[in-house]
């Protein structure tokens, strides 16, 4: 982290943070072959450990992350995880290939540092 | 920066999957994929290289990438699976239906004659089994010289736990030697729920030991060049261009050249433009 | 060349703390200098319906045009200069197009066209351009003041880049286009020309009940706070317990509970003069409203132009995330926080 | 001609009977290291240690191991080590402690820490000895404590490796 601290008058403040997010949230969705399964938010979180102790072991498995919300019907999920456990979270999700004896993928749709931005995807414009 | 590509969508006869995988593909982001021919040849028996089905064949209509508004662009690949050398016939007119040319050799012998000397667009690398043999600096390099790009498949590490590791440690062995140049990764998919999207590609090549930029590269530079130099064995370097005028010719497939000039290596301009 | 699993790529956020009353504060431009804005969200605590003068600017966001498969060139029409770029405040920016992958171009309301091209098409136009920041080996910034002598119509530069686009590089994409005030009657001679449609900025009204709120916003780190931001826009509960299995996502400390909050958010080419004079309305809202309160509003920009604020390039590595949040307050103090990914410059 | 960099890590094999060490051998090591590796760290870890892992050397009357990493990544596997609790031998599981001494770039730096180390557990026997026979032999072991080279003379204490590769 850096911190560069312009400080004029006391009124106005600049602060400039590099890297300072500690968490990173991702956008996923899982797609089931067998189009009826439905997971609930327990088994979803499951899961993903799951796929983070095949890849990553004990010390994957011991990664924290939150499943912040959750939608049963288009499985599509919102993670956090902390920064340094991103490109392990995310890749663990890549290689996860079955669900129950199911093929299954995880498509990640969207990455940031900021939670605010996940809302605000300019790829998702529709206008026709 | 060019654009997305997955050259290794495994050939299927089931047409229902194969629309399914490029429809998935494109509604990844991929904006070409290449329908890939595995082929290994038998001992002995003077081997029949299979001749691929026309895209137009395969689909009524090409669906539209995701996000963009243009069609997903379909090439047809040759993977010949070599365990000795006869396999590979510099000369074969079969090749030339072929948009890619690739081989997967099985002996360290014919991975130094594919970096080395066949005219070729990709070598595979192994990811099922333990590598037989060490990549060795000298043909690797030789390779990257020749415009040839080395290609790890990921789709095997999805499907099995052994798999994984050896896909995960042949990767970081070819890219510890070849220091992520020339390296390109892609699906070898079987069926639509192996596919992967390109961002999702990106950050799995991380555990291969690529660089942030090397990792982007390996989904669409590198995919690009190799089209590029699929294109100079079609067409004599890239220099002369025959086209027969009474063939309907369509953008996907162009009619093999008349003369034997394409067999000629790819000429020195080729070279810088693939390795720049 | 090891490369560590457990790097996460770079972000970039700044904060800014200062009043509206004081003389150089910046909010102005920093508004004007993010130009291709694609979603406006403004939170306003204990409110229930927008008072009329807010509601009439946020319906009153400009329209834009998207023209499909205009030819670039199009954007160096004599007329077309004349009626509209050299007026200023033409904002045009390519749709469909990802500026990782392909080419991408925007049009400055100063007059600026930039296009991000990659080395081929770079190759091919034959224009002076410069290497981008991000990814100097593939990527190539063409950026011309179209109001400068050169590139006057007739002009030597002017010629060149008309005879690149024209014929070396023959682009042509789909084209959102606006113009400041009311958009209309400068641009029609060019969208006569090909198939366009008109689009209106689609505004969503919600009002938020029981929401779980920071008691002091003036006081909350900026991560925590934008944090808590993003969970009211995404619709996260934030009632978990921060032992819970599932989530330990749990509302920045010291919290009150808000009877109701509502939200605006509204989608589209959304112009900086529009989300200024939002601002202005929130103020006065503010001032008007006689409960101790706050308001938030958070402007992303488009994740596929090639600038970001100013005419500085922007790129996209994982998510071209570019965004601003404002946080008034009643006595004007505010706190504005910018934001963007990995392969962006520091915002001004 | 670039090197393939590597790591040694000097290890102690800790077992509570000392006999049981003589039925260590280079093949039970390794697969216990493999499976630790593979436990702690998963698919990612073990094929880590696919290529360019090996045990060097193993000496069963000191339990002394020199374990071969890929530099790139000896700190992940060197992370798994401590989780190793017992040894597979031919059907017997011996419950044991990894315990890392050195970790060194070369074989060599690797061999003459030993030594010293031998050397300091020689000296700490010395006032433990019971009688002047085995000081004596004590004494003369500490003596010929040295980097086999010119003069080198075979001892009865067993810490020198036969091997020494320099890459």
């Amino acid at each position: 982290m850096n911190v560069d601290e312009k400080d004029g008058s006391g009124v106005y403040q600049r602060v400039v943070l590099k890297n300072s997010s500690p968490y990173h949230y991702l956008k996923v969705c899982l797609v089931l072959e067998d189009e009826l399964t439905r997971l609930s938010a327990v088994e979803l979180k499951h899961f993903i450990i799951t796929g983070l102790k095949n890849l990553y072991g004990e010390v994957g498995a011991a990664l924290s992350f939150d499943l912040l919300k959750y939608d049963e019907d288009t499985l599509t999920a919102l993670l956090r995880v902390y920064s340094r456990g991103l490109v392990k979270l995310w890749s663990s999700l890549t290689l996860l290939g079955s669900y129950q004896n199911q093929a299954c993928a995880f498509r990640v749709l969207q990455v940031s540092p900021f939670l605010l931005a996940l809302t605000g995807n300019s790829r998702e414009l529709h206008l026709d | 920066m060019s654009v997305f590509m997955d050259l290794n969508l495994t050939f299927t006869e089931d047409k229902s999957v194969l629309q399914r995988m490029i429809e998935t593909a494109a509604q990844l982001g991929f904006s070409t994929v290449a329908i890939n021919y595995m082929f290994e040849p038998k001992a002995k028996k003077k081997p029949q290289i299979p001749a691929p089905t026309p895209i137009t064949e395969l689909m009524d209509q090409l669906p539209v990438v995701q996000g963009r508004s243009r069609p997903i662009r379909v090439l047809n690949r040759l993977t010949l699976v070599m365990s000795d050398s006869f396999h590979f016939r510099s000369t074969a007119p079969e090749y030339r239906c072929f948009d890619l040319l690739a081989v997967q050799p099985t002996t360290e012998k014919l991975f130094h004659a594919a970096c080395m000397v066949y005219d070729i667009d990709i070598i595979c690398v192994s990811v099922t089994e333990r590598l037989p043999f060490f990549f060795k600096r000298a043909p690797v390099n030789g390779a990257i010289d020749r415009g040839v790009v080395f290609e790890v498949s990921y789709s095997a590490a999805i499907r099995d736990s052994t798999m994984r590791r050896y896909t995960i440690a042949n990767a970081i062995s070819l890219i510890e030697c070849c220091k992520g140049k020339s390296v390109m990764v892609s699906s070898a998919a079987e069926k639509a729920l192996e596919l992967r999207g390109p961002y999702d590609v990106t950050n799995l090549s991380l555990l291969f030991g690529l660089s942030d930029k090397d990792c982007k590269e390996a989904v669409s530079s590198t995919c690009r060049s190799v089209l590029l130099h699929g294109e100079t064995r079609k067409t004599a370097s890239g220099i002369i261009y025959t086209v027969k005028s009474c063939s309907e010719a369509s953008d996907q497939q162009e009619a093999p050249p008349q003369s034997e000039t394409c067999e000629a290596p790819p000429s020195k301009k080729q070279k810088s433009s693939v390795t720049e | 060349m090891s490369v560590d699993v457990a790097q996460a790529p770079p972000s970039l956020l700044v904060c800014e703390r200062s009043s509206f009353v004081e003389q150089n504060n910046r909010v102005g431009s920093h508004v004007e200098q993010l130009h291709f804005n694609y979603k406006v969200s403004l939170l306003l605590p204990e409110c229930s319906s927008a008072p009329s003068h807010l509601d009439s600017v946020l319906k009153g966001f400009s329209s834009f045009y998207l023209i499909r498969k205009l030819p670039i060139y199009e954007l160096l029409n004599k007329d077309f200069l004349e009626t509209a770029v050299y007026h200023g405040s033409v904002y045009g920016l390519s749709y469909k197009t990802r500026v990782d992958e392909d080419t991408c171009v925007a049009l400055m309301p100063n007059g600026r066209l930039c296009l991000s091209l990659d080395k081929y098409s770079f190759q091919l136009l034959g224009f002076e351009g410069t290497r981008s920041r991000f990814r100097p080996k593939d990527r190539h910034i063409v950026s011309v003041d179209l109001t400068n002598n050169s590139m006057a119509p007739g002009g030597r530069g002017y010629l060149r880049l008309l005879t690149g686009l024209m014929s070396r590089l023959p682009l042509s994409m789909d084209f959102l286009l606006s113009h400041h005030p009311g958009g209309g009657a400068s641009l029609q001679p060019l969208l006569s020309r090909y198939d366009w449609s008109e689009h209106r900025p689609e505004m969503i009204n919600q009002v938020l009940p029981h929401l779980s709120c920071p008691s002091d916003p003036k006081s909350c780190d900026a991560q925590s706070f934008l944090e808590w931001l993003g969970a009211v826009d995404a619709d996260i509960g934030s009632e978990n317990s921060s032992s819970s299995f599932l989530s330990s996502f749990v509302c920045p400390e010291l919290k009150t509970v808000l009877s109701r909050a509502l939200r605006v958010s509204i989608c589209g080419l959304l112009l900086p003069p529009d989300v200024h004079r939002l601002i202005q309305e929130v103020r006065r809202y503010l001032e008007q409203t006689r409960l101790e309160t706050w308001a938030s509003l958070t402007v992303h920009g488009f994740a596929d132009s090639p600038v970001s604020w100013r005419d500085n390039e922007h790129g996209h590595l994982r998510g071209g995330e570019n965004f601003y949040t404002l946080l008034m307050f009643q006595d004007h103090a505010y706190h504005l926080y910018l934001a963007t990914g990995a392969h962006d410059t520091c915002p001004p | 001609m670039v090197r393939v960099k590597s790591r040694y890590l000097l290890c102690e094999i800790t077992v509570s009977d000392r006999s049981q060490l003589l039925q260590l051998d280079d093949r039970a090591v390794a697969t216990a290291v493999r499976a630790a590796v593979a436990r702690t760290h998963g698919d990612y870890g073990a094929a880590q240690c696919v290529i360019g892992f090996s045990v060097k050397y193993l000496n069963a009357h000191t339990g002394i191991v020199f374990l071969r990493f890929p530099k790139r990544c000896y700190r992940l596997l060197w992370s798994a080590l401590p989780f190793i609790t017992c040894i597979e031998t031919r059907g017997h599981k011996i419950p044991c402690v990894l315990n890392c001494l050195h970790v060194g770039g070369t074989i060599r730096t690797c061999q003459k820490f030993l030594i010293k180390y031998n050397t300091q557990q020689l000296h700490q026997m010395l006032p433990k000895c019971k009688n002047d026979e085995e000081k004596q032999q004590v004494r003369k072991a500490i003596l010929t404590c040295s980097l086999p080279g010119s003069n080198r003379k075979e001892s009865e204490e067993d810490f020198e490796s036969e091997e020494d590769e320099e890459e």
